[in-house]
């Protein structure tokens, strides 16, 4: 299983600890991940905002790169992964917008031919190396650790473009529990953490973080885990803020799926990788001695 | 009482409906003390084929001579048990029944008075029935012909369906061509195919039919008779035609509602018009250019929201108050409650017309419930994808139509999914009016003595499992003078009219009813006054003598109250049954 | 009037209309006083004033007859000879010492239940104010009255248009002659019973004398009764068998 | 916006914009605005729509059709999450969530662009990404031993969008 | 050639038992064939009809009866078709009665061997809200009234033991060695009226119908509210049989919705004011919403009777199309997200009754029946009829009609069925009597 690793920016950028442990644990469940050179941005919804076609051409210039490389792209950011995916599809199904936006490539000497497909880094997961064989290499099993997890919303909406896929939640859910640990189900699982419009409506992401955080409290979880960096960032951070500024005390840490993958698979975590969070994740740590004492 | 009674008493449970309520164990017990009755049980469900057969067997083992079944309603179930009877060897009218379920169970909820009721009544029907005697149904032969009334697309097909199967057919319409309200339309949903593409080929089968006999620009004057007989006078041309026929299909259609002048300003602002007379621009090609062209759905339809909801049942005389509705004041009359329930079509097949024609046309339904049923969804959704604009309006606030400069109109009105007011200026409104019974309907309902529904449509039978049969036998309805149908479904309700006009017409003979008066000849003077009161011309004096024609004479018994000798009778309705009746409704009189 | 006192209706219901109604009440489970007992006829127009006056004899404290509404009824005017009749009725038993109130004629079409199970309710309780009705005070009045309305007189009078006479005199005639024929077999039942003399006859009816002895005449020009002996001044009277 | 929150009744008359729904229904990703029966599962099933009642999806399609375009391309858009639970749950796949692109693509056409995403924009063009790493990240990273972060082609990027003009719409010297 | 003429009736339905009776009335020789033990079809099941409140077996009972009655119908229930070639005026088909093992001459239906029988297994007449036994009568008015070994579930045909209902059979109807029995009929011409299918709400997982106890469809409801039902007319909580205090209906619930069924089902907004109205008048404490998209309350009566539901009975109509039901997993009440489009209030709503108003979808055997007898299917698996408007009950082989909801939601209800049921006999006869005038 070979793949060109579509990271993106906010991953590099701010969620090192996420980029770490994937880099870490797929190639040991025999995921080579072969980095792209010249990428751009995936263009997502943002950008989709400004304009569809401009959307299309920067997406697809990925694609390109990709195809030059012959390989299918597993994404990291579930952003990345659907404004790609969502371009593919368009182009694949619509040889009119095709042509549009081959032409704005042709610039550039670039065209789009549709000869990839694009996949998370959970469908990869799930798909070609399957729970039991995670299962399998697990060495700490997270017994008696209750999770929420929060698989976002475009890894699994909208439904149409991800057809075909078993469906996030279970998917997600599954592969959790692979590591031995309980999924918990909770109020509004399936609602959007809030990160789109951190940047615009503030008030609103955050109430929408706070509800996300008291119904996976409610449900009295240990743990929630993400696969998503805006996710992870409005869970993680978002609930430093909401603490600090309304002085709540919450402290529900929050986990890259691969890092709890990476604790069940016997890697510890690094301090790098804790600095990144700013709820401490430190109890969960020690509970399954997954904390690697820095030299 | 000729013989000695022997009286079967069975009680049913109905499930739970009676015996929920009724102690029916007790009822039987109580039937058992009653003199003559030497069978008495119950049953889950006596309409069941194991209480029919139930029936029937006891009847032979206990030799019983009378049944009473305490049920339901005889309105419904008589005829089933009546069956029954039959194949115990019973004469069918030595049967009564005893409702103690509608009259009894249903509304009492108090189970020991219901018990006791229940009681009384079973009581009154054994009485009744130790006077009972037998009784035949005379067998009535039936002409193979029919009379279809109205020459629209239900009766084209009522009439062409009875043709085809072999039966002479006269089919009468009024106006000079056939073709009824639906030549008025340029196109029909959901094909979109021409009208006259139905239409005509119809037209010109009804007309060139061999069996058919159609008559143009004639009017029915009377019809008198009954089922298998019945003889019609018509107007044609101002000469009487007359003729015979065994059966009736009534398809006198509907008429298109007008908004009284003034309402939605129509009649008043030009531009104005309703869905019908924007459809007829639209076939005479006078739609030139495109337009902005706002439909307003319900214009008097729907309206009152509080009239108070009468399930069935207007008769013939509230026709006239009706008629008045309609033919008068209509300035002042708001309109009719009921959906037309083709009108969303409609304006959604001329909107679609419109903007295949001119696609930079703007087209905008203002509805309050968009009621495109069954696969015209599609249609619906058809439309919008031609940028159809689909726009509520609530009841309480109908939209408002005023001038607007340059010859223009102005449609305000509040949209409640926007919450704003908004205001369309736009070439022309289209009003979309109900169908609604039309006159001629009316006017021969009372003729023909067939019930109104609260609206003025025909009534049928049953609204569920009759739909198509009315009152009196032998008379169908076909097409919208039942109510509002799209063209699909009259023609489906014409083939099912001359389905069962057939059957009766097939079968060449019916038994008909055998409740008639009787004259006891020794005690009659011929005094007349039984002729004078019978509305059925059933009484004829000769030679001093009144008797009774039975075909004609159906039962109500009015000349045997009247008749100063006490010489006349009403089978199976006799004073002695009666009185058996009266006598023992509060306590014990059986003898 | 008693505690407890529970009134007895009993309704005579046409099989188009009313009848129907009340199936109608019984499916929409409107819920009313299980005081009444139906009779189901196929017309209203089939209901004999005798019919009803019997039901008084049978037990019951009030009589409701119901039809199809003016001009619905199924045989076109069954229901306007029931009115005629009913409303003569009420005015004769007035004059005999029953309430008209006792007598009720109304309208019930196939569609309202509703109306039938609420009228049910508001008779019996109208019935239930009225008490009981007094059958043993008039238990002979009664008969007699049965007697007249079945007599060939009344049922000529009660049915024929009578159109030489303006309408309102002439219900007036047939009121007051009716009243006579009841009278007439008032005394009928007593020579029934035996033997009897104008006095005594006037102690039993509370009828004036010269009334007793104008009806005796007719009697007898009938042949009906006849003079068989004389008494203390007054003659025996005696019917003719 | 100016007004409060929840405030919705005004009179309009001349300010519809009939066209409006033509417009959007023409504009990529905006013909789902044919399809919408104003059934208002999606408002029933908004995350958004229950934190405020500035956002109404269902109302947004409303207010295209009847054409308050001034309404429609201010910020009232922008509210949308694009977690696309209306898209998922609309009976009749007139895809609110896609439609919202078509309105933020005429908004962006005639200026109405929150700062947040012009800087997104803006970024894009400047480095080929809309998230660049401090250098206390740079340096983390390479603590960590993660590979360096290679800077995009910003030459071909801009050549791609000037072809699209998207430079044009935020406004980008 | 034939003394008379002969139709084969697929379809036991009210739709299937009126063509059965209008041709068997006309003088045709008629075999009416319906898959389950009993004819009745759906409006057996159903507790009343609209709007007229009708007790719905009450009125059907009868019509049942004659069908079992008449001399000129042969009921062949439990029975499938197997097979069907020929055309107009000579069509031979192959009917398969399966094995009852109770023998329809000797059973006089008095259920001792189902009282007795020791398998439960859920009721189908009673939408699994009920019990039967392997061997079983499907309703109490069932015709023919006699019992049916389900295979199945049979101790004795899964396990070779018991055999209890043979030993208690006093008139000795059990035949387990009974075998399946191919008929060929030769009939002139051909009725479908196999009806609709509900729609299984599960595929809208939003909604939790088989998650949440206290959703249940529509016919589910039929069930529960009828006084011969499994809760003798009250309305009780499936999760812990209490009487809610307030009961939702949902419309177009797979219907009107382009992933499922992208038409309009005709019946749901009816039957849903039918239901509450029901409700509200057993139980007048139990508070009542319809949550609808455009109430479709057209036909005669129907405008009138909604009108009535809402001023009368105080039914809450609410115009919005939910988005999602959350259960309260103490409490079991449901909690209803939804947006009041007229109002443009977005709240939640926590009753304790769902019922949702589910498509009516095609019947899976009309496949079968297409491909046997050669009819088309149009894009939603109903039979399609060879004109929409002109001939709307002919099908696309000659001599093949249609009648009742397998022609699609043409207008669905109850009277449009017997109509064109009747219209289906009226275009046969015609065409049989052009045939033999040719």
């Amino acid at each position: 299983m070979k793949y060109a690793f579509f990271i993106g920016c906010l991953v590099p950028a701010r969620e090192l600890s996420y980029e770490f442990a994937a880099r870490k644990i797929l190639p040991t469940l025999d995921v080579e991940l072969v980095d792209m050179h010249g990428a751009n941005c995936c263009a997502p919804f943002g950008i989709q905002s400004l304009d569809y076609i401009s959307w299309l051409a920067l997406a697809t210039r990925n694609l390109c790169i990709a195809e030059e490389m012959g390989l299918d792209i597993l994404a990291l950011c579930s952003d990345c992964y659907e404004s790609l995916l969502m371009t593919n599809t368009i182009l694949k199904e619509n040889s009119d917008i095709k042509g549009q936006v081959n032409e704005v490539l042709s610039e550039i000497g670039k065209e789009f031919k549709g000869e990839i497909e694009i996949k998370h880094m959970i469908d990869v997961l799930y798909e070609d190396v399957g729970p039991e064989k995670i299962k399998n290499a697990v060495v700490t099993p997270l017994t008696d650790l209750k999770v929420a997890t929060q698989p976002g919303c475009h890894l699994v909406r909208p439904k149409m473009l991800h057809f075909g896929s078993v469906g996030g939640y279970d998917e997600l859910d599954e592969l959790v529990r692979a590591t031995g640990a309980e999924v918990i189900d909770y109020d509004g699982k399936e609602i959007c953490c809030g990160g789109p419009i951190r940047d615009t409506f503030d008030k609103y992401s955050r109430s929408l973080i706070n509800q996300k955080i008291k119904a996976m409290k409610k449900a009295n979880v240990d743990c929630a885990v993400t696969i998503c960096p805006f996710c992870f960032l409005q869970l993680d951070l978002g609930q430093r803020e909401i603490q600090t500024r309304f002085k709540e005390e919450l402290n529900l840490p929050i986990f890259h799926f691969p890092e709890l993958l990476s604790i069940a698979l016997g890697f510890k975590l690094t301090d790098p990788q804790i600095r990144d969070h700013r709820i401490s994740i430190n109890h969960i740590l020690e509970k399954y001695n997954g904390y690697e004492v820095s030299s | 009482m000729k013989d000695e009674p022997r009286v079967g008493v069975f009680v049913c449970h109905c499930g739970t409906n009676i015996g929920g309520v009724v102690d029916v164990p007790e009822v039987v017990e109580y039937a058992k003390t009653l003199p003559y009755v030497v069978y008495a049980d119950r049953n889950l469900y006596t309409c069941s084929e194991e209480g029919l057969n139930n029936i029937r067997d006891t009847i032979k083992e206990y030799n019983l001579n009378r049944v009473v079944v305490a049920s339901c309603t005889p309105r419904t179930h008589e005829p089933l048990f009546r069956v029954a009877c039959q194949e115990g060897g019973l004469n069918p009218y030595l049967f009564e029944m005893a409702n103690i379920r509608e009259h009894c169970s249903w509304v009492h909820h108090d189970s020991k008075e219901a018990t006791e009721k229940a009681k009384d009544i079973v009581r009154m029907a054994v009485a009744r029935s130790l006077w009972l005697e037998p009784q035949e149904e005379p067998e009535l032969e039936i002409k193979d012909s029919s009379l279809v009334i109205g020459g629209g697309i239900s009766g084209l097909v009522a009439a062409i369906s009875l043709a085809d199967q072999g039966f002479k057919v006269y089919l009468v319409e009024k106006e000079a061509e056939l073709g009824g309200l639906v030549r008025q339309l340029y196109k029909l949903y959901p094909t979109l195919e021409d009208t006259s593409e139905i239409l005509n080929p119809h037209i010109e089968e009804a007309k060139n039919h061999r069996n058919i006999e159609v008559h143009t620009s004639t009017t029915i004057k009377d019809i008198e008779g009954y089922v298998g007989n019945f003889h019609v006078t018509a107007i044609k041309n101002k000469e009487q035609i007359e003729f015979d026929v065994g059966t009736i299909i009534v398809a006198t259609g509907a008429w298109n509602y007008h908004p009284p002048e003034g309402n939605f300003q129509y009649g008043v602002l030009d531009g104005v018009m309703t869905q019908l007379e924007l459809e007829e621009l639209l076939k005479e090609g006078k739609l030139e250019r495109p337009e902005i062209i706002v439909m307003i759905q319900c214009v008097g339809s729907r309206v009152g929201e509080i009239w108070s909801y009468e399930l069935v049942g207007l008769f013939h005389s509230q026709a006239t108050r009706l008629l008045s509705k309609i033919l008068g004041a209509r300035g002042s009359e708001e309109g009719w409650a009921y959906c037309s329930k083709i009108c969303c079509m409609n304006a959604i097949k001329n909107a679609i017309l419109i903007k295949e024609q001119f696609p930079e046309s703007e087209v905008t339904i203002l509805y309050q419930d968009l009621r495109t049923y069954k696969e015209y969804e599609d249609f619906y959704r058809r439309a919008r994808k031609l940028e159809v604009r689909f726009l509520k309006y609530i009841y309480e606030i109908p939209p408002e139509i005023s001038e607007a400069p340059g010859n223009k109109l102005r449609v305000s009105f509040y949209d409640p999914f926007a919450g704003e007011e908004m205001s369309i200026i736009c070439d022309k409104v289209a009003l979309s009016t109900p169908l609604i019974p039309s006159k001629d309907g009316i006017l021969l309902a009372k003729k023909l003595k067939i019930p109104l529904d609260q609206n003025g449509f025909l009534m049928e039978a049953h609204v569920k499992l009759r739909p198509i049969d009315t009152q009196i036998e032998g008379i169908f309805l076909a097409g919208t003078a039942a109510g509002p149908k799209d063209i699909s479904e009259s023609i489906v309700s014409a083939k099912a009219a001359a389905a069962r006009a057939s059957i009766l017409m097939g079968n060449k003979v019916i038994k008909t009813e055998a409740l008639t008066a009787v004259v006891n000849q020794d005690l009659c003077i011929g005094c007349g006054l039984c002729e004078e009161l019978c509305p059925y011309g059933a009484h004829i004096v000769k030679d001093g003598k009144s008797t009774v024609i039975e075909a004609l004479c159906k039962g109500c018994g009015v000349c045997v109250v009247a008749c100063p000798q006490k010489a006349i009778s009403a089978k199976h309705y006799t004073d002695d049954q009666i009185l058996a009746a009266v006598k023992n409704a509060f306590t014990e009189q059986l003898t | 009037m008693s505690v407890g006192y529970e009134p007895k209706i009993l309704g005579f219901l046409c099989n188009w209309c009313s009848y129907a109604g009340a199936d109608l009440a019984g499916v929409s489970r409107f819920e009313y006083p299980p005081n009444a007992r139906v009779i189901r006829v196929m017309c209203s127009g089939r209901v004999d004033p005798v019919h009803i006056l019997e039901g008084f004899k049978s037990g019951a404290d009030g009589v409701l007859v119901t039809g199809c509404h003016p001009g619905d009824c199924h045989y076109v005017s069954g229901n306007f000879s029931t009115e005629r009749r009913v409303e003569i009725m009420k005015k004769v038993v007035n004059k005999i010492g029953i309430d008209p109130e006792r007598i009720r004629l109304e309208w019930v079409s196939a569609s309202e239940g509703r109306k039938y199970a609420e009228l049910v309710k508001e008779y019996t309780d109208s019935i239930r104010k009225l008490g009981p009705f007094p059958l043993n005070e008039i238990s002979d009045l009664l008969d007699a009255a049965i007697g007249a309305f079945g007599s060939e007189r009344v049922r000529w009078l009660m049915n024929k248009q009578l159109e030489e006479i303006e309408p309102e005199k002439a219900e007036n005639v047939i009121i007051t002659s009716i009243e006579r024929e009841i009278e007439r077999y008032q005394l009928f039942q007593i020579l029934e019973k035996g033997n009897s003399t104008v006095s005594e006859m006037a102690k039993q009816t509370n009828l004036p004398s010269d009334v007793i002895v104008q009806h005796l005449i007719a009697l007898m020009k009938q042949g009906t009764a006849a003079i068989t002996a004389e008494a203390e001044h007054e003659y025996i009277y005696t019917l003719s068998r | 916006m100016s007004k409060s929150e929840d405030t919705e009744s005004r009179t309009h008359d001349s300010s519809h914009d009939t066209k409006l729904m033509h417009i959007v229904a023409h504009t990529p990703r905006g013909k789902g605005i044919l399809d919408c029966i104003q059934c208002g599962r999606c408002t029933s099933s908004c995350p958004m729509a229950r934190q405020t009642s500035r956002y109404n999806p269902r109302r947004l399609m409303e207010m295209i059709t009847i054409g308050l375009k001034e309404e429609v391309l201010s910020n009232t858009p922008w509210y949308c999450l694009s977690c696309f639970t209306c898209v998922d749950k609309c009976p009749q796949g007139a895809d609110v969530g896609e439609v919202i692109f078509a309105i933020r693509n005429i908004a962006a056409r005639e200026g109405h662009i929150p700062p947040g995403i012009k800087a997104q924009g803006g970024n894009i063009i400047d480095t080929g990404k809309i998230s660049n790493p401090t250098k206390s990240i740079l340096k983390q990273r390479q603590e960590m031993g993660l590979p360096e972060i290679e800077p995009s082609d910003t030459e071909e990027l801009l050549k791609i969008l000037r072809k699209t003009g998207f430079d044009k719409i935020i406004g980008h010297k | 050639m034939k003394d008379s003429k002969s139709v084969l009736v697929v379809g036991g339905g009210i739709a299937g038992i009126q063509a059965s009776l209008d041709a068997a009335d006309r003088g045709f020789k008629v075999y009416l064939v319906e898959k389950t033990p009993s004819i009745g079809g759906r409006m057996a099941q159903l507790d009343k009809t609209f709007p007229t409140m009708d007790c719905s077996i009450c009125i059907l009972a009868p019509k049942m009866a004659e069908c079992y009655r008449h001399s000129n119908i042969t009921l062949l229930t439990y029975s499938e078709v197997q097979d069907a070639k020929g055309s107009i005026g000579n069509f031979e088909v192959a009917v398969l009665k399966k094995a009852r093992h109770v023998k329809e001459d000797k059973c006089v239906g008095c259920g001792i061997c189902t009282e007795k029988c020791p398998v439960k297994v859920p009721n189908e007449f009673e939408m699994g809200l009920a019990d039967r036994k392997a061997i079983y009568m499907p309703f109490p008015q069932a015709v023919p009234r006699l019992t049916t070994i389900d295979e199945e579930n049979c101790l004795f045909f899964q396990k070779g033991t018991c055999r209890v209902c043979e030993k208690l059979c006093e008139a000795g109807a059990i035949d387990f060695d009974e075998k399946p029995e191919e008929i060929v009929l030769n009939v002139d011409a051909i009725i479908l009226a196999t009806g609709f299918d509900v729609f299984n709400p599960k595929a809208i997982t939003a909604y939790g119908y088989g998650k949440y106890k206290n959703v249940i469809t529509a016919m589910e409801l039929e069930r529960l509210i009828c006084a011969s039902g499994p809760t003798d007319g009250y309305i009780l909580r499936p999760s812990d049989g209490k009487e809610p205090e307030s009961v939702v209906f949902i419309q177009c619930v797979g219907s009107r919705d382009q992933r499922y069924n992208p038409y309009c089902s005709s019946i749901c907004c009816k039957y849903a004011i039918k239901d509450a109205v029901l409700i509200r008048e057993h139980h007048p404490e139990i508070d009542t919403y319809v949550f609808y998209i455009d109430l479709r309350a057209f036909g005669k009566g129907f405008q009138e009777f909604a009108n009535r539901s809402k001023e009368e009975y105080g039914i809450n109509y609410i115009r919005s199309n939910p988005g999602e039901i959350r259960e309260d997993p103490i409490t079991q009440d449901l909690t209803i997200w939804y947006e009041d489009t007229l109002t443009r209030t977005i709240k939640p709503l926590t009753v304790g009754l769902v019922v949702l108003c589910t498509a009516s979808i095609p019947r899976p055997d009309n496949k079968k029946l297409s491909e046997l007898i050669g009819v088309e299917l149009d894009d939603l698996g109903f039979f399609r009829a060879s004109h929409d408007i002109d001939h709307p009950v002919d099908l696309t082989v000659p001599g093949v009609y249609g009648c009742g909801f397998c022609l699609g939601p043409r207008v669905g209800d109850i009277p449009h069925s017997v109509m064109q049921a009747g219209a289906a006999v009226a275009r046969m006869s015609e065409e049989l009597a052009g045939m033999e005038e040719a």
